[in-house]
C-alpha cells in the first residue's frame, strides 16, 4: 500500500525555552495511507490540532521527522519552500468562514488556486469546479460572501480550500456551529471527496461522526497517540472513551445498555440500521 | 396564574434588509417554572426573539409582556430585564470584566450594588455553575465551556426569574455541552427558574417542558417534545434531524416490528428491545 | 454622548490597534506596526475628540504591555496622527484616493519621520540627525503599502456595512 | 517575558550605544579613524544610555508582571479622574480600557488562525513585491475587522442585557484602596527623587 504520510518519532514544543514552554506532542509516529478516511479525536488540548498543523507545514516538528509523499519536513526545512506540500495538503480550519474576505464568491475561491501559481483563467475554472463540488449556485459567484447565510458561507470556505485540489484534505471541526441539515450537508461533500480519492484527516468531538463515516479512528492523550484503530474496534473498550472525556455515539450507547441488561449482539452497531439489523438477525438465532 | 413571558401578534422586520418579515404575528406564552425550546433554522428569526423579549430590540406591532408588565418605554427596559438573564452564543462576547469573579460582577456594579453585597452574591452564583475555583483567572485563559458557565454565572447572579439561553452551546464540544444542560436543568427544577433555550440541537430540546418551532417567520409547533418528534415531515422541513431514539423506532417500525406507536427516549427504547428476547 | 455600541466599537479598535502596531513580519526588519489602520477608522467614525482620547490611552497601554518606557513625545505623535486622519476622513461617507494619500504623506512626514525622529534623538541623547536616514528610507517605503490598505479596507463594503450601526 | 518587551527596541538600544561609543567625543581619545573616534567620555555617554533605557524596561515589566489588565484599567480611570472637570466621560473610557485589554488575547489568537488559514492557502507573508505584501495583508485585516466588528455588535448586546448604562451611577467590584505599602512607596520615591536632585547638583 502507498503510504502517503509519515509521522516518524515527532515531537512538538510551543515555545521552547521560555516559561510558558509546553510539549505539545510526544513522540508520535503514525502512517497514514493513501484514500484514508481518518478521524482524530481527543480532548481539548490534547495535540489534535498541532498534530493536524504539522502535516502541512504550519508547523515544524522539534524533534523527528513527517514526511507527505516525497516532501520531508523536520525542523531545518524552511518556512519559505512549502508552497507544493500546502497544496498538496488543504487544510479547513474551524469555522472557516473566517478567512473569507474578497468581494465576490468567485474571486475569494479563486484565491487559493492564484496564490499556488494559477494564471486568472485556470484559477476561476477550477474555483467554479470547487464550487459546484460544494453546491453554492452560480447565482451566489458575484454575490459578497459576507452576505450569505451561514451554512453558505462555510461552504464558500470550505470551496476555497477544495479549489486548490489537494490530495489530502485536512479539517478541524469543519461542522461546528451548523445546523444538522448544514452538517448533514457538509459530510456529504466530504465523503464525496474521499470517494474520488482524496485522502481525509478530519478533528471532531463528534463520535457519531466518527462512527458513520471514518474508517480508523486516533485518539490523542496529552500530546501521544493513545489508540489506533478502527471505531468499532474504539467502541468496544468503553474505558478508554470515557478516560478521554469522549461520548459514546447513540447506537453504542444502546448496545452497551443490551450488555448490561444480558443481551449479547454480535457486534457493535454504527448506525440505526445496523441495531435494528443485528438484533433481527438476534432474535432469529434464538428461535 | 398569569404567564411569566406573553408574546401577543408579534411582528418583527429589520429595516436594512431586504425587506422580508423576519417574525410575524407570532403568539406564546411561558408559564413561571417551565423549560421552554425554541427551535428553527439558522436565521429563522429565533435570536431576534431573545432580544425582543429582552427589550433589546423593539417590536414593529404586538406586544411583549413580562410579569404582566408590557415593553413600551425604554425605562420600562431596564427593569425587565432585571428579571431576565441571557446568555448568547459565542463565548468570547460576553466578557467585560478582566477577571472571572469581576465579570460575574458587571451586572451588579450596572445596578450600583454593595461592594459586600455583591461579593456575596458572585460567590454563590459562580458556585452554582461550579466556577468558583476559577474567580481569580483570566476569562481567556478559560475553555468554551468553562467561559458559558461564566457567562451563565453573570446571569444569574442577578436573580432573574427568566432565564433566556441564545444558542449558549452550539460553539461547545459534548460534553461542554451536557454540563451546561445540567446546570441549566438544575436552575430549573431547583430554582423553579423559567428556562427560554434557542437551539437548533433537537437531542437538548428532548429534557425540555415544551417545544416552540419557528419556520418561516411564523410559529409551526408548540407542544410536548414527544409529540413534536413524530412530527417527521415538520422536522425534514426545517432542516433538522429527528432524535436517534426516533430514528431507531422508526426502523423498527419500517422493518415490520410491532412497536409502540409513541415517541420513546434512548432508555425506553433499550427496556422495549430487552423485552424482545 | 455615545452609544453602547460607539463604546464597544471604539474599545475594539483600540484592542486592534495595539494588536497590530505589535504585528509585524519576522523576516523584515521594517518595524513598522499596521495599527494606524485602527486610528484612521476611529477617526473616521468618531472624529477628532475620540481619537484624541483613543490615541494617549494606546500609547500609555502600549508603554505598559509591551515593557517600553513611557515618553510624552510619542504620545503627542499619536495624537497627532488622530487629529490628520480625523480631519482627512471625519464625516466622510467615502473615502477617496486622494484623502488616503494626504492623511498617510502628511503622517509620515510629519510624525513618523519629523517627531518620532525626535523623540529618539532626545530620549537617546544623540543628534536627530544620525536616525534621520534610515527612517526616512523605511518610512519612504511604507508609504504605499500604507495608502494601498487603508484605501481597500476603507472602501471595502462589508466593513463599510458596520458603519451605520456605530450611531444610534 | 521580558525578552519579548526589550526585542522592538533593541535595535535602538544598540545602534544609540554604538553612535555613543563610535562618535562621541571629549575625554581621552582611545582610537581616531577620519570621522570615527573612540573616546572616554562616549564610552561613559553610551553605558549611561544603556542603564538608562534598560532601567525602563525593567521598571515596565515588573508593572506588567506584578500588575493585572483590570487594575491597570482601573489605574488609568483613576488617573484620569481630574478630567471628569472638564467633561470628559472617564467612566466610558475606563469601561473602554476594561474592554481593550479584555479582547487582545482574543484578537491575537483570531490573527493567529486568519494567518493559518491564508498560509494553507498559499499565501506567504513577508515574500514578495510590494503589491503582493499589501494583498496578503488586506487578506489577513479584512478578516480580523469583519470578526471585531461582530464581536463590537454583540459585546454591545450583552452588555445592555446585563443592565449596562452611562446614565446611571455604577458601583465597584474591585476596589483600589491607598494602603500603608502605597504610603512607603510614595515616601521611599519622593526620597529618592531627593537624593537624586542633591547628587545631580
Amino acid at each position: 500500500m502507498d503510504k502517503q504520510i509519515i509521522l516518524k518519532n515527532v515531537d512538538f514544543i510551543y515555545q521552547p525555552d521560555l516559561p510558558s514552554e509546553k510539549q505539545a506532542l510526544t513522540n508520535v509516529s503514525l502512517e497514514i495511507e493513501n484514500g484514508e478516511f481518518m478521524a482524530i479525536v481527543g480532548k481539548t488540548g490534547s495535540g489534535k490540532s498541532t498534530l493536524v498543523q504539522m502535516i502541512n507545514g504550519l508547523l515544524k516538528p522539534t524533534l523527528g521527522e513527517v514526511t507527505v509523499g516525497d516532501i520531508k519536513i523536520n525542523n531545518q526545512t524552511n518556512n519559505h519552500n512549502l508552497s507544493e506540500l500546502r497544496q498538496k495538503v488543504g487544510m479547513i480550519f474551524q469555522f472557516p468562514e473566517k478567512q473569507l474576505f474578497e468581494d465576490t464568491v468567485l474571486k475569494d475561491v479563486a484565491f487559493g488556486p492564484i496564490n499556488f501559481g494559477d494564471d486568472e483563467p485556470t484559477a476561476k475554472t477550477k474555483a467554479i469546479k470547487a464550487l459546484s463540488i460544494v453546491g453554492v449556485s452560480k447565482k451566489l459567484y458575484d454575490r459578497s460572501p459576507f452576505e450569505l447565510s451561514g451554512g453558505q458561507m462555510r461552504r464558500v470556505a470550505i470551496a476555497g480550500t477544495i479549489a486548490c485540489e489537494p490530495q489530502i484534505l485536512i479539517l478541524d471541526e469543519p461542522t461546528v456551529g451548523l445546523d444538522p441539515n448544514g452538517k448533514n450537508e457538509i459530510l456529504k461533500i466530504i465523503h464525496q471527496l474521499n470517494e474520488k480519492g482524496v485522502t481525509i484527516i478530519m478533528v471532531t468531538h463528534d463520535m457519531d461522526v466518527v462512527a458513520q463515516n471514518a474508517n480508523r479512528v486516533v485518539v490523542m492523550n496529552k500530546g501521544r497517540v493513545s489508540s489506533d484503530s478502527t471505531p468499532r474496534e474504539l467502541f468496544a473498550n468503553p474505558e478508554l472513551i470515557a478516560n478521554n472525556s469522549l461520548a459514546l455515539p447513540d447506537s453504542v450507547q444502546i448496545y452497551y445498555d443490551l450488555v448490561h441488561d444480558g443481551i449479547q449482539l454480535s457486534q457493535i452497531p454504527l448506525t440505526a440500521n445496523e441495531v435494528v439489523e443485528q438484533i433481527t438477525q438476534k432474535r432469529s438465532g434464538v428461535k | 396564574m398569569d404567564p411569566i413571558i406573553k408574546v401577543s401578534n408579534l411582528s418583527f422586520q429589520y429595516d436594512d434588509e431586504d425587506a422580508s418579515k423576519i417574525l410575524d404575528d407570532i403568539s406564546f406564552q411561558c408559564e413561571k417554572g417551565e423549560y421552554v425550546s425554541l427551535i428553527g433554522k439558522n436565521g429563522s428569526g429565533k435570536s431576534t426573539i431573545a432580544k425582543l423579549i429582552d427589550g433589546l430590540l423593539a417590536p414593529q406591532t404586538g406586544t411583549i409582556k413580562i410579569n404582566d408588565i408590557g415593553l413600551s418605554s425604554h425605562e420600562n427596559d431596564r427593569e425587565m430585564r432585571k428579571s431576565i438573564g441571557l446568555v448568547f452564543q459565542n463565548p468570547d462576547d460576553q466578557f467585560v470584566g478582566a477577571t472571572v469573579a469581576s465579570d460575574v460582577a458587571f451586572g451588579l456594579e450596572n445596578r450600583a450594588v454593595p461592594r459586600e453585597i455583591m461579593k456575596s452574591k458572585v460567590e454563590v452564583a459562580l458556585k452554582k455553575v461550579g466556577m468558583w475555583d476559577f474567580r481569580n483567572e483570566m476569562p481567556s485563559s478559560l475553555s468554551g465551556g468553562q467561559k458559558q458557565r461564566v457567562a451563565i454565572a453573570g446571569a444569574i447572579v442577578l436573580d432573574p426569574q427568566i432565564l433566556i439561553l441564545d444558542e449558549a452551546t452550539s460553539m461547545l464540544d459534548p460534553l461542554a455541552t451536557k454540563q451546561i444542560h445540567e446546570v441549566v436543568n438544575k436552575l430549573n427544577q431547583k430554582q423553579n427558574m423559567t428556562i427560554l433555550s434557542i437551539t437548533h440541537d433537537i437531542n437538548v430540546t428532548a429534557k425540555s417542558d415544551r417545544i416552540l418551532a419557528l419556520n418561516d417567520s411564523k410559529i409551526i409547533f408548540d407542544g410536548k417534545p414527544s409529540v413534536f418528534f413524530q412530527k417527521h415531515e415538520l422536522i425534514a422541513n426545517m432542516d433538522l434531524e429527528l432524535p436517534f431514539s426516533e430514528k431507531l423506532r422508526q426502523k423498527f417500525i419500517d422493518t415490520g416490528y410491532d412497536i409502540s406507536d409513541q415517541y420513546m427516549d434512548d432508555e425506553e427504547i433499550s427496556q422495549w428491545i430487552s423485552k424482545l428476547f | 454622548p455615545l452609544s453602547i455600541k460607539g463604546l464597544t466599537y471604539i474599545a475594539i479598535l483600540m484592542a486592534i490597534e495595539i494588536v497590530l502596531n505589535k504585528f509585524q513580519f519576522q523576516t523584515s526588519y521594517l518595524e513598522i506596526g499596521f495599527g494606524f489602520i485602527a486610528v484612521a477608522f476611529i477617526a473616521w467614525w468618531f472624529g477628532p475628540f475620540w481619537s484624541t482620547i483613543v490615541a494617549i490611552l494606546v500609547d500609555v497601554l502600549t508603554s505598559i504591555i509591551n515593557g517600553y518606557g513611557f515618553f510624552i513625545g510619542f504620545t503627542f505623535s499619536g495624537i497627532i496622527a488622530a487629529l490628520i486622519f480625523s480631519f482627512a476622513f471625519y464625516n466622510q461617507g467615502k473615502v477617496s484616493w486622494l484623502r488616503v494619500i494626504v492623511a498617510v504623506v502628511l503622517i509620515t512626514l510629519i510624525v513618523n519621520i519629523g517627531l518620532n525622529t525626535l523623540w529618539i534623538s532626545v530620549m537617546a541623547h544623540t543628534s536627530f540627525f544620525y536616525y534621520l536616514p534610515l527612517r526616512l528610507v523605511k518610512n519612504i517605503i511604507m508609504i504605499p503599502i500604507q495608502i494601498i490598505i487603508l484605501y481597500i479596507l476603507m472602501n471595502n463594503k462589508t466593513i463599510q456595512h458596520f458603519k451605520p450601526n456605530v450611531f444610534k | 517575558m521580558l525578552l519579548r518587551g526589550v526585542k522592538p527596541i533593541l535595535w535602538l538600544i544598540i545602534f544609540t550605544v554604538l553612535i555613543q561609543i563610535l562618535f562621541g567625543h571629549g575625554g581621552t581619545v582611545y582610537f581616531h579613524l577620519w570621522f570615527i573616534s573612540i573616546t572616554s567620555l562616549g564610552i561613559i555617554n553610551a553605558m549611561m544610555i544603556f542603564v538608562r533605557l534598560l532601567l525602563i524596561i525593567i521598571i515596565a515589566t515588573i508593572l506588567t508582571i506584578t500588575t493585572s489588565p483590570s487594575m491597570i484599567a482601573l489605574g488609568v480611570e483613576t488617573i484620569l479622574v481630574p478630567l471628569k472637570w472638564i467633561k470628559v466621560p472617564t467612566e466610558t473610557i475606563g469601561m473602554m480600557v476594561s474592554i481593550a485589554l479584555q479582547f487582545i488575547p482574543t484578537l491575537i489568537d483570531e490573527l493567529d488562525d486568519i494567518m493559518n488559514a491564508q498560509r494553507a492557502r498559499g499565501v506567504d507573508f513577508g515574500k514578495g513585491k510590494l503589491i503582493k505584501r499589501a494583498q496578503s495583508l488586506v487578506s489577513l485585516i479584512i478578516p480580523l475587522f469583519i470578526s471585531s466588528f461582530r464581536h463590537a455588535e454583540h459585546l454591545a448586546d450583552a452588555m445592555e442585557a446585563r443592565g449596562y448604562s452611562d446614565e446611571v451611577k455604577r458601583s465597584h467590584y474591585q476596589l483600589v484602596a491607598w494602603t500603608k505599602l502605597d504610603w512607603i512607596a510614595l515616601l521611599f520615591m519622593i526620597l529618592l527623587t531627593v537624593v537624586v536632585v542633591l547628587v545631580r547638583s
